[in-house]
């Protein structure tokens, strides 16, 4: 936490005009993400955990507020493809590889064709998939495939990834799993990592900082700092620490939460 | 030249405007979603004006709009006469036969595999049979009125709705089916109260597709035989008169009865198929 | 494959009614040539039979049944006479006679190939452009479905005339009917293709900051492959009718639509019969080529399961 | 394309009715010439005349109310040379409707050919006073087909047919000559002028076009005559024209000996006496005339007297 | 666990012919269901938890062994109308409105109009969307479209439920608050309920008793019983108690869960 602030929002405002009256799906966020941390949003449906994704990403315009990333605009910052982006659904194109997927990107950065290669076979082997970059996506199971997905946006080597659900659709073992694998390499790599999840123990379990938010308008009701440490086998999860920032969080959580 | 000229000027000043409105602030009101096509059409018919005048096309072979429009608005009853016997009688009559026997054919079909898959590789066989081979013969079997021209648009648009309501029949989900099999529902309960709603999208894009069909049906079946009435008829007679603004006056009531057609069956599917995503906006 | 014995069944149902159909349909020509032979049948005199309905007459007259097959012009062909004039003006025939129905076809067939490349090839521009203009789109959309509004066969001479006279002719005129026929589905096709990523798949090129050009041919191109193949299938069967349609106003002299056309003028039935099955069968093959092509383009895509 | 080229397009498929024009290319007459001659066939949608002004031919036959309403349209077309002497139009009626003549028609259906060969009928008919639009008291007028399916199938009463083609059709389909009743427009005094050669006013200007219009009329009308001596000869080589395949060799025999009556009068200058009776006829022709006024230039016999010389 | 048994499987086997060979989704399953019975299943993907609920609402036929549902075959208590079946999407038509779509299972099984009116009425306030009635499926979010579809299924009363991951979709808040719904309909009406889950605080929370299955080829691992109270505040996943049995829980699947 001591690192340089990476993305740093003040104020933030995002409204989208839509036919039946304005929406404001994001309200006076202010957050600041400094280099290496893992940080996760939780929050009920439509507070804007993938509105704020997408405007760190530049894919939404805020219309109100201030966002730097890296001192940029987001726009700058995608330009000079700052970002990693995994999407909820693993998203692979079904007319190409595992490997030409994950080459996807760097074909289109204009990587040489030998690094690509070595790219490739790096982060292949970076999420456990060696020997599979033969095979079309359809031919894997959906844990491999949003593997798959998450070896794609590692392999152009941006600083910062952002990931909205990306274990959404897969089973808890599966899962436990990932998130294992995905602590491994942020410890690895030292990455920034934006997390957007449903789920309250695998918030808990990955992040330095947990970002709860409520909708109606979409905001930042809490922000609670992980005393968790770096090293955290799966058993951490029934250790009282654990269950207490649990617990924090949910409460955080239904405070913000108005059934419809 | 000027003329032409003029004619490239104003395709390229229409253009930009057009692109203008598009990419507007504007853009997704009702009235531009008009007036963009309107003016691409406009400008179109001008330059076809000023083409024609400007290289002296000659008459009988491609008359300026402007003559069209005279042509049109001195024959209103001829042309309403030659509507009604075309594309009333003709080509209404065998849609409704046409789309009710497929409708009445897909449902056998649904409820046996084996008249499906015996039938519609035949049917789609048959369905490639030309129509203007099918035409003089259906002319020879049901006789020169619009009987004739009727049974023609049922063979052009049986087949299309066949394989629409086919296709959407097939259309529900497994969970969907499971679900009615978990209340007991009979055939014909599943029948009415899932599938066929849920074939409506297919159901109204063979409508559509058919929409097109039927008229050119009626009218191209005319050319092999008719009574002295008639678009087909007055098409094919004016050519030999070489009143070829006459002609045109034809194929302007064609496209637009062909596109208002259209149009009525898109505007009930809106109505009956609301709850389509495509339909939502 | 598991079609094969539905399919017999079906086509040999519809042969059963089709012998049984011709019975009514040709059967009042069948009593007049009795009567002419000096045959008694019943009632006497064609004046006389005009109006009776077919079926009637040919119950009252089951002598006359085998004639209702094997007349030289009759209302309806029996499928035996397609057939045979069929395999006398294909299999019996020199390719290059003028009685050969290979050397129809094949007239008609290179009319069709060069409309259907001209063809698919606009459809296919213009589909970019329309996916890449909202002007394109919301002009030109309209005007194409106005444009299949209108019957091609009344149009199709003065096309024929309007080429000829700037010097245009053969093969060319031809074509550009079987284009205009098959341009649209495939604009259709395309359009749906070129859109059908999701949001997402192109938000996941913006984060990779692809340009137009990348999105196109990485994503929107290969994506639309399966709709592409869709629209060419119903696109070569409208180049084809559009090749035939495009035939008779050039001097019907030559190509599968020329018979049908001759045919008909002297009566020929069982010529334009055999025409027709002819011009059938050549569409079912084209089609099946193309769903070859897909499912092996396919296959290589990884698409095809 | 050379200065000596000569497109013809013909009205109608390839058959015996344009004999003379196969036979004049086949025996080398227009090549003698120093013509290079091509003979476009037509069809059912192929209008001359439009081809004509489209460019797509020098020379087209066409029957003279075709081609004099198309005059009156604003196409300058101008019959240079006759070879049709007398009609072969006639209305082939079954004898069991009780039709003994013009005065039965009322009441019953009669198919006519359109597509600019409706003229004559139109004519025929309001000089008999009788009205075109059906009901008890007129004709109830169909667009007949290619074919003599109507009459056979019983659709029409009468047809309209040629003495050299459909009333063949029509004994061909086994109907003999007693069950019908025929009124050919010859013998009822409205006949019209059939195949004639016409050509285009503006080109008659130029001089070097009037020498190769003589010189193919000159050619055609050896074509024709040999023709008329020997018919059999001449409707097989038709036969080896017709790119189709579907013509008979009875069936064009015959024609080429009916053609060969219709033929035999003329020397290919069109007869003054006939133009007028045409034109007299179709100025007749009632509430919807096919022309308004005589027509002036319509024809010539310059290419004629310099062909016959 | 002292009535009457409604579900009893003896041995039950389930092999699919597939084009690339048979798959044997179930193999020698034994199990017995009393009235009243809230029993989860959980397992890991492809385990056959869904084949098995199939097979009892009689939607698959097992290919050995014994199934009877109230002493009768499946196939004559889906015709006796016996299950209400819940599947994971809500699978409401789009073209009828909520009133609309509950009322189809009552309209189908030949309920007279006022009855109808009466029982929709009913079951949309049991489950909090009285009001709602008139909108169509697309105009309400996720979690009121899950609520839609369970209220269908209770519409007739039948008295066995089956629902088959109905809450996968939803976010944990909302899950949380439909688990609590459910567990007082169960305790109101005393339905037999089987219940798939891929969750275990799930599971644990809601069910009287927990079936562990594993894949290749799908079978029973492990039947715990929870020595839960009937009466379950949320607060009980924080005892001891609860991560007792959850612990159990995810060691049985652990156990059976190979990594693919
Ligand atoms: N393109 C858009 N146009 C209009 N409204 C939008 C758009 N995208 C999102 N919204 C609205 O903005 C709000 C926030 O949406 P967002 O997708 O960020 O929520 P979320 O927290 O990601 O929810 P979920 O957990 O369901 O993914 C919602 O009310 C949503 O309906
Ligand atoms: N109709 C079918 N045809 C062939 N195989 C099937 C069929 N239905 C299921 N299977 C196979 O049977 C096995 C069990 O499937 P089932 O759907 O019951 O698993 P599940 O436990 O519900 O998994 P999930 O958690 O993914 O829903 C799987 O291997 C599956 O592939
Ligand atoms: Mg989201
Ligand atoms: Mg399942």
């Amino acid at each position: 936490m001591s690192q340089a602030t990476v993305i740093e929002a003040k104020n933030l405002d995002l409204t989208f005009q839509t036919n039946d009256g304005a929406v404001q799906a994001l309200s006076g966020v202010t957050l600041d993400i400094a280099a290496g941390d893992f940080v996760s949003f939780i929050g009920p449906s439509g507070c804007g955990k993938t509105t704020f994704l997408r405007c760190i990403a530049a894919l939404e315009q805020p219309t109100g507020g201030t966002l730097t990333v890296n001192g940029m605009t987001p726009e700058e910052a995608r330009k000079a493809r700052a970002y990693g982006y995994v999407f909820q659904a693993a998203g692979l194109y079904p007319w190409r590889t595992i490997a030409g997927n994950i080459r996807l990107p760097l074909e289109i950065m204009g990587f040489s064709r030998a690094e690509q290669a070595e790219r490739v076979k790096n982060v292949l082997e970076l999420v456990d998939l060696a020997g599979f970059g033969g095979k079309f996506p359809w031919q894997l199971s959906g844990g491999m495939q949003q593997r798959a997905s998450i070896a794609r946006a590692l392999s152009f080597d941006a600083d910062i990834l952002l990931m909205d659900e990306p274990f959404g659709a897969l089973d808890e073992i599966v899962r436990d799993h990932l998130n294992e694998e995905l602590l491994k390499l942020w410890a690895r790599t030292g990455k920034t990592i934006g997390f957007v999840t449903h789920s309250i123990p695998e918030a808990v379990y990955l992040s330095t900082r947990i970002v709860v938010m409520s909708p109606r308008p979409g905001r930042i009701t809490d922000v609670i700092e992980s005393p968790l440490p770096k090293d955290r086998p799966l058993d951490i999860r029934d250790t009282p620490e654990f269950l207490e920032i649990a617990h924090r969080v949910r409460e955080g959580l239904r405070a913000g939460h108005a059934y419809d | 030249m000027t003329l032409v000229l003029s004619a490239l000027i104003l395709w390229a000043a229409a253009w930009w405007l057009n692109v203008r409105l598009a990419n507007g602030p504007t853009a997704h009101t009702p009235a531009t979603k008009l007036l963009v096509p309107v003016i691409f059409g406009l400008t179109l018919l001008i330059m076809w004006e000023l083409i024609v005048r400007g290289l002296n096309v000659p008459l009988v072979i491609l008359p300026a709009p402007s003559l069209i429009a005279a042509r049109f608005a001195q024959s209103l009853p001829i042309l309403w006469a030659d509507f009604v016997q075309t594309f009333v009688k003709g080509a209404l009559s065998g849609y409704a036969i046409g789309c009710a026997a497929a409708f009445v054919t897909a449902i056998l079909i649904d409820r046996s595999d084996f008249l499906r898959r015996g039938l519609m590789p035949v049917g789609s066989f048959v369905a490639a049979l030309p129509i203007v081979g099918t035409a003089p013969i259906l002319v020879m079997w049901y006789g020169f009125d619009w009987q004739s021209k009727a049974a023609v648009v049922v063979v052009m648009v049986f087949f299309p709705m066949l394989v629409n309501i086919t296709a959407g029949l097939q259309e529900t989900t497994q969970m969907q089916r499971d679900q009615m099999q978990t209340w007991a529902a009979t055939y014909w309960q599943g029948l009415w109260k899932l599938r066929l709603p849920a074939a409506m999208p297919f159901v109204f894009n063979g409508l559509k597709i058919s929409s097109t069909l039927a008229l050119i049906g009626a009218i191209v079946a005319e050319f092999f035989g008719s009574p002295i009435v008639g678009m087909g008829f007055r098409i094919s007679t004016s050519v030999g008169q070489l009143a070829l603004d006459m002609v045109w006056a034809e194929i302007v009531v064609a496209a637009i009865a062909g596109s208002v057609f259209y149009g009525v069956v898109a505007l009930i599917e809106r109505w009956v198929t609301f709850w389509h995503p495509s339909q939502r906006r | 494959m598991r079609s094969v014995v539905p399919v017999l069944a079906v086509v040999a149902v519809i042969l059963a009614i089709w012998y049984l159909a011709c019975l009514p349909m040709n059967i009042h020509t069948a009593l007049t040539n009795a009567e002419r032979a000096g045959v008694a049948v019943q009632p006497e005199g064609a004046a006389e039979r005009r109006d009776r309905s077919g079926i009637g007459l040919a119950l009252t007259n089951p002598g006359q049944w085998a004639d209702t097959w094997a007349q030289d012009k009759p209302r309806l062909p029996a499928p035996h006479q397609v057939l045979a004039e069929l395999w006398d003006t294909t299999a019996m025939k020199k390719v290059t006679s003028k009685r050969s129905l290979v050397f129809h076809g094949w007239i008609t067939l290179s009319a069709t190939l060069l409309g259907f490349a001209i063809g698919t090839g606009m459809g296919i521009v213009l589909a970019i452009g329309i996916v890449h203009s909202r002007a394109m789109d919301m002009s030109v959309m309209p005007w194409a479905i106005a444009s299949q509004t209108i019957p091609i066969l009344a149009i199709a001479p003065m096309i024929i005339v309007v080429l000829n006279s700037v010097g245009v002719q053969g093969l060319l005129p031809k074509a550009i009917i079987s284009a205009y026929l098959s341009f649209f589905p495939v604009v259709v096709g395309m359009v749906k293709g070129l859109r059908s990523p999701d949001a997402m798949q192109f938000d996941l090129l913006r984060t990779y900051n692809a340009s137009r050009g990348q999105t196109f041919a990485k994503l929107r191109l290969p994506a639309s492959v399966p709709y592409l193949f869709a629209s060419l299938k119903v696109g070569i069967a409208a180049s084809l009718v559009g090749a035939i349609v495009g035939e008779l106003p050039t001097g019907a002299v030559r190509g599968l639509g020329a018979r049908l056309l001759t045919g008909s003028y002297y009566g020929q039935t069982i010529q334009i019969w055999s025409a027709l099955f002819a011009t059938a069968v050549l569409a079912a093959v084209l089609v099946a080529l193309i769903a070859g092509a897909e499912r092996m383009t396919l296959k290589r895509m990884g698409l095809g399961r | 394309h050379s200065d000596n080229s000569v497109k013809l397009q013909l009205q109608w498929v390839t058959q015996a009715q344009f004999a003379g024009y196969y036979v004049a290319l086949e025996k080398g007459y227009y090549e003698e010439e120093g013509l290079d001659v091509t003979i476009l066939p037509g069809g059912p949608d192929i209008a001359p005349p439009q081809v004509l002004a489209g460019g797509g031919a020098d020379a087209m036959l066409n029957w003279m109310p075709s081609a004099l309403a198309a005059r009156e349209k604003g196409l300058p077309v101008v019959n240079i040379a006759q070879p049709f002497k007398s009609s072969g139009l006639m209305l082939t009626c079954w004898k069991d409707t009780g039709i003994t003549g013009p005065q039965d028609f009322k009441g019953k259906t009669i198919g006519v050919w359109f597509f600019g060969n409706e003229y004559p009928f139109l004519s025929w008919m309001s000089q008999e006073g009788i009205p075109t639009d059906g009901g008890d008291d007129g004709v109830t007028v169909l667009k007949q087909g290619f074919n003599v399916d109507p009459l056979i199938q019983r659709q029409a009463d009468c047809i309209s047919t040629m003495t050299y083609n459909e009333y063949g059709q029509v004994l061909d389909a086994g109907v003999s000559p007693d069950e019908l009743v025929t009124f050919k427009y010859e013998d009822m005094g409205v006949a019209t002028l059939e195949d004639g050669i016409y050509v285009l006013e503006e080109n008659l200007a130029d001089p070097m076009f009037k020498e190769k219009m003589v010189k193919f009329v000159r050619a055609s009308m050896k074509g024709w005559k040999y023709a008329e001596s020997h018919p059999d000869e001449a409707a097989e080589i038709v036969l080896e024209y017709d790119e189709t395949g579907a013509q008979s060799e009875a069936h064009q025999k015959r024609m080429m000996g009916e053609i060969a009556k219709l033929t035999a009068g003329s020397d290919g200058s069109l007869d003054e006496a006939d133009y007028q009776r045409t034109v007299d006829t179709l100025l007749a022709g009632g509430s919807d005339p096919v022309i308004s006024k005589a027509p002036e230039g319509a024809w010539t016999h310059e290419i004629t007297d310099e062909a016959l010389k």
